[in-house]
């Protein structure tokens, strides 16, 4: 049976844009101040003036969660950034090299792999007091290791390509190979896996907000929104909803975009590359 | 194939060690404690002085990792800073509830997800198989506090079906009472997990469906009910049991949520409580055994692997 | 199949091991059992060692007080001791046991009791926090000094049982609330005598066997689950007629208010929010109670650094005026709050109700920054993140204070690193909240010397007259030294007074006789009943 | 005349599952001379390609010496000796384009300015016969006989002396082949190169190369004068090899030796590796290992039988 392509992605990429420009122009959509408290309108429900209703301290909600896309986004990138920085230049080694380097890196990342990520991004925040910077940082320190699995395998299947020997034949040195004949045909897993590390960024970013320990207010985020949130839900169902509702939707665009891109890239697989701890 | 076994059991003991010698660094790089700083709780500073000396190690770096690790291996994972009692008779205090709740969700989640990829697999490409597709990838989207808190909204207030909390109404609740009190975590646990191992398993049935033997058994006529049970999920069930495995800290960081949101007496809830309150032996204690639980069950997998898979095991 | 099988294997061991441990352990129905939520775990069932409020709130239910105090007075009442008489030297204290006193195992509750809980007190190696408490009783620096000491009789030369009883107190020098001190439970002597003070809080016979004389005896606990205690039969005041309380822990406050709904708890004790008050008042099965408390919150003025305006006191006259507090009150707390302008609770005997004149006033706080010479500076105010009440203070805070022309930067702070930042000193003012004592002495947080006085604050007028009015005993005389010294801190402007908040619990409309006191929910337990159940009267 | 290369008993290995190791190459000597196409044929997993990656170095041998112009080299990479790879989609990098992948030898060797390097790339590929309208393409725009010609001009930019030519026409159809072919001899005079032709085709060796080995099994098992090989082959493999070609004569017997996949080939212990195929298998051939020996002038087999 032949498969339609191609609807994940465009789905996906149209929503990534949409929630983009939502959070770069947000001072435009956000018809209040985020910060605003109103003692008269707190827990209003939606309507006219608030969207999405206001808060406990009569904050217009609609507002901070397109703040919040801000704040959520650029950690998400962030911490992307950071791991896919990391987890390309230890895979691309570990794969190029081979031997006593791979083992290191590869023993590096089974450690940081057998963490569960939300626990040691926990463990980490709680230790070194939150903070922006702080959590982009856990949780790019975290998220490397897949993305080096990946590239290191990627490589070490390009390594055997003919066009790398036919380079080193021309007197290329190792770094050249590396970053000119290796990691850009390595780019497109490069681009998925990146995909897949934006969303388990928000989400873990979320996370840690929801359990007090990631950006503190008054900084409006999703998960420390959905933290105060929980106290009032039989008196407003809109306060927990729509953060929680633009982490989902922000999520499943990432993902979506990534399985389009895996399709485009590999026809036959549709699943995510299988995370193994250990290498065969 | 001995040879694979030792190298992975090589492989292990060195992420093992790393793993102890990380979650030292990361404990002795933790700036204060908790009760040094609570002006909340009056403290007689000369019994929280003398309560520190009696936590505190000394000598330099490596012979308190040397003299915590001794310690490990003989059980002992420190003391509780708040609670003052073994980190590790807590941990068992709250572990049954814990399996209690992620036992039937594994296995709900497992059962569902071989079904329903199953299912899909073989109708690739149709819509069955696209909205269970999507639907998979909403499942991993969803963040599961947010899901939890929905849940609670409304199956617990909005319309007051089930409990919010706790595993038991009464000391003396009958099963049934428990059980109904599981459902909502259940479910906040399941959806996440079932997504997450539905993908893999319809991967891994594509991948046997494509294989020539399938061909040829279709063109021998058997019934697609023999086919699939008799050779596409036995050959599917390695990558599977391997995903099942290894999806361990997900599971675990599941429970975590999901004891949180619905104040389930389990470990996860013990966690995020000690780590808001800097209880650094239980942090690390926990932090430690399941990286280390992790880690041993990659080697299990591996070692199941080369025991199942006969191309492995008969391999020189 | 194979899984199918496997499945419904686990499923029913898990369901036969569940059985096994859920087997019924009481013949109580359930009409009998009061349902109470804890927003956490206890800790230590050991009363001596509870450092958190829900440790103590369950030591309550399961020890008895040596003293009380009263609910609207505060004045010190029997309890455990029934009476007590001050010797001439206006040092020594004879305080007399009830008769007939019982531990629950039978054994007769005597003065040694008490002695052997004073001395393990003072102990050295006594990790509570009630050691301050006795630190004015003669011989007990001493003792406390020399490690390994037994609690023999004699040990503290200051304490000493008389007969069964009687015990004597004597105290170094004059304390005026040294009475209102000794709201401890005594421990069983003859149950731990011989065991180490190091091992003494989580020593077994306070958990699992329990020993106590308190209204309810320990049953069973599942840690972060439940506590479950029975009615004490031999309970001093009477057995309580509530026969189990079964103490649930859901620390989420949302989920405790469903399960009340939901006719599964029937007591939520002080964590209602008061924009549930109304709703909840609404419900003809529920019941809203409410009492004032003695705690506060205030803005903490960090007065410690070098070079900063907080050191003038004008400037901090000024902050001082910025909030309405009235209307804060009003519109956060939904009016179950009393504004605070002092140091002291209207509960406290030697209150002064005039300060609760000054009203906030943006155009005098300007007028002053202006005399202190400070136009213009910014200010860094800290609170611990997740308290939406607090949040909205500093929120309010800062925008009130722009218009004097301060530019005050707020950080919400996760709570240990909030901790850690007042240990620290890193902030300018800080939103917190305090409890006081029952008698009104202001020493701990207010004399220079103070061990609760973290601001740094130092007025030798105000040490004198604190000094003074501990060492006297006539309650006249205490409250005029006290407003004296209240007027003098005030002046001082060393902390924001914000407002004491009110206790709100929520019960079910069955739970009768229930009154929470200031400082402990279960004070008259074995009064309460659950009537109207089951078709009781 | 005057050898350009020249290897000594050069031995490969492999480790193959536990425990066992295969011999890829085993005790290899051959001279290349100056100017030479030099052919070199067996089956597939012969050893031949491996041969050529340890003659540019891109595999290291275990044992033996390669001397270059005379002298003795360190196994490693040399621009004198270039390899053009038998499946030019997999040579060349799918992301540069043509520009580029003629440009790399000179920008890693940093001759020139940008200009410089971009006149010689268009002179090159004016010699291997591309267009400049080439130039902005990528490899898989191009067709399969262009790409070999963008794969020779990448190696002809710096300069080599020898190149490997890794069945340089197995991918193209015949026209395309024969032009590639006729470009070689051309490219041979014009830079004055000397080749080592890796092929299975015979007819293609035939065609272009002076001397030829034959390869099986990581031995060399005969080598001489192409025509003296092809039309009086002293080796029972030598001779399966040409019966098993297609012939023009369908009359032309069916060889009777039996034929097996490359991974099946069974080896031996001791002895000739061929024996266990060979029809005139002697117990002498079953125990001693033949030595390459002289037949004629420049002409060496390694077979008991061959003199018979």
């Amino acid at each position: 049976m032949v498969r339609r392509q191609g609807v994940e992605l465009y789905l996906g990429i149209s929503l990534i844009i949409f929630l983009t420009v939502f959070a770069v122009l947000s001072p435009l959509f956000a018809n209040y101040d985020p910060h605003q408290t109103d003692a008269e309108r707190w827990l209003q429900s939606p309507g006219k003036e608030h969207f999405f209703g206001t808060d406990r301290l009569g904050r217009d909600i609609y507002s901070r969660v397109v703040y919040g896309a801000r704040v959520s986004l650029a950690v998400g990138i962030l911490a992307m950034l950071l791991s896919i920085t990391v987890g390309t230049a230890l895979g691309a080694l570990a794969g190029y090299f081979g031997g006593f380097a791979d083992q290191l890196i590869m023993r590096l990342t089974d450690i940081v792999l057998v963490y569960p990520t939300m626990l040691l991004a926990l463990t980490l925040v709680a230790i070194f007091e939150p903070a922006i910077w702080l959590v982009v940082l856990v949780i790019g320190g975290t998220g490397w290791p897949a993305v080096a699995r990946l590239v290191r395998g990627e490589i070490m299947r390009l390594k055997n390509l003919e066009f790398a020997a036919a380079a080193r034949m021309l007197g290329a040195s190792h770094r050249r190979v590396l970053l000119v004949h290796l990691l850009p045909n390595a780019l497109g897993q490069i681009v998925v896996a990146a995909t897949v590390a934006v969303p388990a960024a928000i989400m873990t970013e979320a996370g840690l907000g929801y359990f007090g320990l990631g950006i503190q207010p008054p900084i409006p985020t999703w998960g420390n929104m959905l933290r105060e949130a929980q106290n009032y839900i039989r008196h407003a169902w809109w306060y927990a909803t729509f953060p929680g509702a633009a982490i989902f939707l922000t999520v499943f665009a990432f993902h979506l975009t990534g399985e389009g891109l895996r399709q485009r890239l590999d026809p036959k697989s549709q699943s995510g590359r299988e995370r193994r701890a250990y290498d065969h | 194939m001995i040879r694979i076994l030792l190298n992975r059991l090589w492989q292990t003991v060195i992420v093992l060690f790393g793993v102890t010698l990380i979650t030292f660094l990361i404990m002795h790089s933790a700036p204060g404690h908790p009760l040094q700083a609570n002006p909340e709780l009056r403290l007689d500073p000369t019994a929280v002085e003398r309560w520190l000396e009696l936590q505190e190690l000394d000598g330099p770096l490596p012979a308190q990792y040397l003299s915590w690790l001794s310690r490990l291996f003989r059980g002992d994972f420190g003391m509780s800073l708040i609670y003052n009692r073994p980190v590790l008779e807590l941990a068992l205090e709250r572990l049954p509830a814990t399996l209690f709740l992620t036992v039937p969700a594994f296995l709900l989640a497992l059962g569902l997800a071989i079904s329903c990829g199953t299912w899909a697999a073989l109708r690739q490409g149709g819509f069955g198989d696209r909205l269970l597709g999507l639907g998979s990838l909403a499942g991993l989207s969803l963040p599961s506090f947010w899901l939890g808190i929905i849940l609670m909204m409304l199956f617990s207030y909005g319309y007051p079906w089930l409990p919010a909390a706790g595993m038991r109404t009464a000391e003396d609740s009958s099963v049934l009472d428990i059980l109904i009190h599981l459902i909502l975590p259940l479910t906040m646990l399941v959806v996440g997990s079932f997504s997450y191992y539905f993908r893999y398993v319809r991967y891994a049935v594509l991948a046997v469906l494509s294989q020539d033997f399938i061909k040829i058994a279709r063109a021998r006529g058997f019934t697609e009910l023999y086919i699939v049970f008799r050779y596409v999920l036995p050959n599917a069930s390695l990558p599977i049991v391997t995903v099942a495995a290894l999806s361990l800290p997900l599971l675990f960081t599941g429970a975590l949520v999901a004891e949180y949101v619905f104040s389930w007496p389990g470990i996860g809830r013990w966690i995020i409580s000690s780590t808001l309150a800097r209880d650094y032996p239980v942090i690390m204690a926990v932090n430690l055994s399941t990286a280390a639980l992790v880690a041993l069950s990659n080697f299990l997998a591996d070692l199941l692997y080369l025991l199942i898979d006969p191309r492995l095991r008969f391999k020189a | 199949m194979l899984w199918s099988r496997v499945l419904v294997l686990i499923a029913i061991s898990f369901v036969f091991l569940f059985i096994n441990g859920c087997q019924k352990s009481s013949e109580v129905t359930n009409s009998q059992i009061l349902h109470v939520a804890a927003p956490a775990s206890p800790i230590t069932l050991n009363p001596l060692f509870a450092r958190d409020a829900v440790s103590l709130e369950a030591a309550a239910l399961l020890h008895p007080q040596l003293l009380g105090t009263n609910p609207y007075t505060l004045e010190v009442e029997p309890r455990l001791f029934a009476s007590w008489e001050l010797h001439a030297d206006n040092l020594t204290y004879h305080l007399r046991l009830r008769e007939g006193l019982l531990w629950s195992d039978g054994t007769p509750l005597t003065a040694d009791d008490v002695a052997f809980t004073l001395l393990l007190i003072c102990h050295a190696d006594y990790t509570g926090w009630l050691y301050p408490l006795l630190r004015f009783v003669e011989g007990a620096e001493e003792y406390r000094k020399t490690r390994h000491s037994p609690y023999a009789q004699g040990a503290i030369p200051g304490i000493r049982v008389i007969d069964e009883q009687t015990i004597a107190i004597r105290l170094k020098q004059v304390h005026a609330p040294f009475l209102s001190y000794l709201t401890f439970p005594p421990l069983p002597a003859h149950k731990l005598q011989n065991v180490k003070v190091a091992d003494m809080e989580e020593h077994p016979s306070l958990k699992n066997v329990g020993v106590g004389a308190g209204p309810y005896l320990f049953t069973s606990w599942r840690p972060d689950e439940y506590l479950l205690v029975r009615a004490n039969p031999d309970y001093y005041l009477g057995k309580p007629e509530i026969a189990e309380i079964y103490y649930r822990i859901i620390p989420n406050i949302e989920a405790q208010v469903i399960e009340l709904l939901a006719g599964k708890l029937d007591l939520l004790p002080t964590a209602v929010k008061v924009e549930d008050v109304e709703m909840l008042a609404a419900d003809r099965q529920i019941r809203i109670h409410k009492n004032s408390r003695l705690v506060y919150d205030y803005i903490a003025i960090n007065h410690k650094q070098e070079n900063t305006p907080l050191k003038d006191r004008r400037v901090r006259q000024a902050l001082a005026m910025l909030l309405e507090k009235d209307e804060l009150v009003a519109n956060l707390l939904l009016g179950f709050a009393e504004v605070l302008h002092g140091p002291l609770l209207p509960l406290h005997f030697a209150y002064d109700s005039e300060f609760s004149q000054e009203k906030g006033s943006l155009p005098a706080a300007r007028e002053l920054l202006l005399q202190a010479g400070y136009p213009q500076f910014k200010l860094k105010l800290i609170f611990n993140s997740g308290n939406i009440v607090r949040e909205n203070v500093a929120l309010l805070f800062k925008e009130q204070a722009a218009q004097v022309g301060v530019d005050v930067q707020i950080h919400a702070l996760e709570w240990e690193a909030f901790l850690a930042a007042l240990t620290n000193g890193d902030y300018d003012l800080a939103i917190l909240g305090r409890s006081t004592d029952a008698d009104p002495d202001l020493s701990f947080h207010w004399h220079s010397q103070g061990a609760g006085n973290r601001t740094g604050y130092a007025n030798e007028q105000v040490d004198r007259l604190l000094e003074a009015g501990a060492a006297v005993l006539d309650r006249g005389k205490r409250t005029e030294l006290y407003r004296q010294s209240q007027a003098l801190i005030v002046a001082d402007a060393p902390i924001i007074w914000l407002y004491s908040r009110q206790a709100i619990h929520a019960a079910s409309a069955d739970l009768h006789n229930f009154a929470a006191h200031p400082e402990s929910l279960f004070y008259n337990v074995h009064l309460w009943s659950l009537a109207g159940r089951d078709g009781r009267p | 005349m005057e050898a350009i290369l020249a290897l000594k008993g050069v031995v490969a290995v492999y480790p193959s599952g536990a425990q066992r190791i295969v011999k890829a190459v085993d005790g290899v000597s051959l001279t290349i001379y100056s100017r030479e196409t030099f052919g070199l044929v067996g089956e597939s997993g012969s050893g031949k390609t491996t041969l050529g990656k340890i003659i540019t170095g891109l595999e290291r041998p275990c044992r033996g010496s390669l001397y270059f112009n005379g002298k003795r080299v360190a196994p490693g990479m040399r621009r004198e000796i270039q390899m053009v790879f038998q499946d030019s989609a997999a040579a060349l990098n799918p992301r540069l384009t043509v520009a580029n992948l003629v440009e790399e030898g000179l920008v890693i060797q940093k001759t020139g300015d940008r200009a410089e390097r971009m006149q010689q790339v268009l002179k090159i590929l004016a010699d291997v016969g591309l267009d400049r309208m080439m130039l902005k393409r990528y490899p898989h725009q191009l067709s399969g006989g262009q790409r070999q010609r963008v794969a020779l001009a990448r190696t002809l930019v710096v300069l080599p002396s020898v190149i490997v030519l890794d069945e340089p026409v197995s991918a193209l159809d015949v026209t395309a082949s024969a032009r590639l072919l006729l470009l070689l001899a051309r490219l041979k005079e014009a830079y004055g190169l000397s080749y080592l032709l890796i092929s299975h085709n015979l007819a293609v060796v035939l065609q272009v190369c002076e001397r030829v080995a034959v390869m099986y099994l990581g031995k060399i098992v005969e080598t001489g004068r192409v025509e003296t090989v092809f039309n009086s082959p002293a080796h029972p493999y030598t001779r399966l090899l040409l019966d098993a070609y297609p012939h023009p004569d369908p009359q032309k017997k069916i060889p009777v030796i039996q034929l097996f996949e490359p991974e099946n080939l069974p080896s031996t212990a001791s002895g000739c590796r061929f024996h266990p195929r060979c029809s005139k298998a002697s117990l002498r051939c079953r125990q001693q290992t033949p030595a390459l020996a002289q037949k004629s002038e420049r002409h060496f087999v390694a077979c008991h039988r061959a003199s018979e």
